[in-house]
């Protein structure tokens, strides 16, 4: 699996997670976007276009990223959930915790 | 004389393919980067094994995933000498996960609902939760350290 | 939007797929008629394990089809009852195809050579050459009731 | 796995082996050459073209039924052998004790 991080002209911080964000990789989502919080970015948008699969340590990233992205007055989106991502975030009840948009232009246009 | 022009003979064997139970065993090493390798190899022979994709990309993938995860770092505290025994019996009507771990297992029943409005913001505590959301049934052994997760084929 | 079910694609983790030893297991009634469905599910799954197609096509499959029948035939005298135990284990740089009967075993050392010249027009006796011939490894137990054929991955 | 059977112009009786020829299956090509030997037929060609695998009872058969076919004064022809099925028949010698063809027209013509 990998991340491919992007800059767009907008200045949004676009993480793809290409793969899985599970228990194996989510360390490497934490700092991507710890070190881009440090650089002094506060727009980030991750991708899941093109994601297998998300376990619960993945999911535990996130809202952890949310809430030190909130802290730094910055602003976390997500994107391209497909039907069981989108499920798995149903369940848990994370869809009332993140702004979700149905692709990544649509949720860039929303910044 | 009269012979037929074409004849086939189907041959029809005394069960059908999934009539045939078989297992698929591994004992993994506590390291978590070893999860996604095994995930992917249970979902490739579950696959080959006729299972409906969507049950094997979505509920097996995330089910076994959590389970091995929790069995390597709680059980095994992620000592890579102590192994989780991941057993996979392919039924007729169903498939059963069972993973264990050399720990001191634990009281399922003690683990919180993490939807609970104060532990939607919480940063863990999902994993069984998702378990047992996506499974078809889900049992425990006595002192909590092998658990059995049962996926229905279709 | 659906994401393509792509599994293991490429790999990050601390050991390769070929790393993780794992092995199939299933019992199956001596019946001839069940041949062809072991064979076929095995040669499946070696084909998911990531053996080479002709190996699993040509060499996997006749020689496992021939251990099974003499096991059903000759071990378990295809009393359905008995069973015809299967076990592969998938190894770093080979597999290895376990096939135990019930049976009273037999001396492999005094079986003929099928292609000796008085011998070649015989109708049978040909099946432990073939697996011979086709496999990297042959052993048996002492009582002649259970065999290990070896097949390297390339 | 199926047999399928047919009679060509000249009075060959064609027969293709789709999947395998093994122990499971062996009796129904058995009963199916018999049944024509009896009926009068006397030249058979079996087209492996559509062929897995043979085991050794596979072999057997083809033997036993070229003795049978001599002694009623016919003839059996193979063809459609691939590399792996070709590899079978020398390792057994068997190549030495039938009249193989690379195809059924050619099989067809040699009659
Ligand atoms: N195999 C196990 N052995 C011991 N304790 C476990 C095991 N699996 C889960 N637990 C306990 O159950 C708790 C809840 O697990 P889980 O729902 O997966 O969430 P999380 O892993 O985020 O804590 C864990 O914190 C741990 O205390
Ligand atoms: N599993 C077994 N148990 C007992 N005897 C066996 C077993 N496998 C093979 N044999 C013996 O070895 C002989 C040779 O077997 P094989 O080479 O497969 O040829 P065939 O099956 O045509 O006789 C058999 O006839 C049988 O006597």
């Amino acid at each position: 699996m990998s991340f491919s991080v992007r800059r767009d002209a907008k200045g949004v911080m676009v993480i793809g997670v290409d793969g899985q964000l599970i228990v194996g990789n989510r360390h490497e989502l934490k700092s991507q976007v710890t070190e881009a919080l440090e650089r002094g970015e506060r727009k980030f948008l991750v991708d899941f276009t093109k994601t297998g699969y998300i376990d619960s340590s993945g999911l535990g990233v996130l809202v952890s990223l949310s809430k030190r992205i909130r802290e730094s007055g910055g602003e976390l989106r997500l994107a391209g959930l497909n039907d069981d991502l989108k499920t798995l975030f149903e369940l848990t009840k994370l869809d009332t915790l993140f702004a979700v948009s149905d692709t990544a232009e649509e949720a860039l246009a929303a910044f | 004389m009269t012979v037929p022009l074409r004849l086939s003979v189907r041959h029809t064997s005394s069960a059908d393919e999934a009539g045939l139970p078989f297992q698929i065993a591994l004992a993994v090493p506590s390291d978590l980067g070893l999860v996604e390798q095994v995930v992917d190899l249970v979902a490739r022979h579950s696959l080959a094994a006729g299972l409906p994709p969507r049950r094997v990309r979505f509920h097996l993938r995330t089910a076994l995933a959590e389970a091995l995860a929790n069995a390597m770092r709680y059980g095994n505290r992620l000592d890579q000498a102590r192994k989780v025994s991941v057993r996979v019996e392919f039924a007729v009507e169903a498939i059963h996960l069972h993973v264990a771990d050399e720990g001191d297992g634990f009281d399922p029943a003690r683990v919180p609902d993490p939807t609970a409005p104060d532990r939607i913001g919480a940063d863990g505590g999902r994993g069984l939760f998702l378990i047992r959301s996506l499974v078809d049934g889900l049992e425990f052994n006595q002192k909590g350290n092998a658990l059995c997760m049962t996926l229905r084929r279709t």
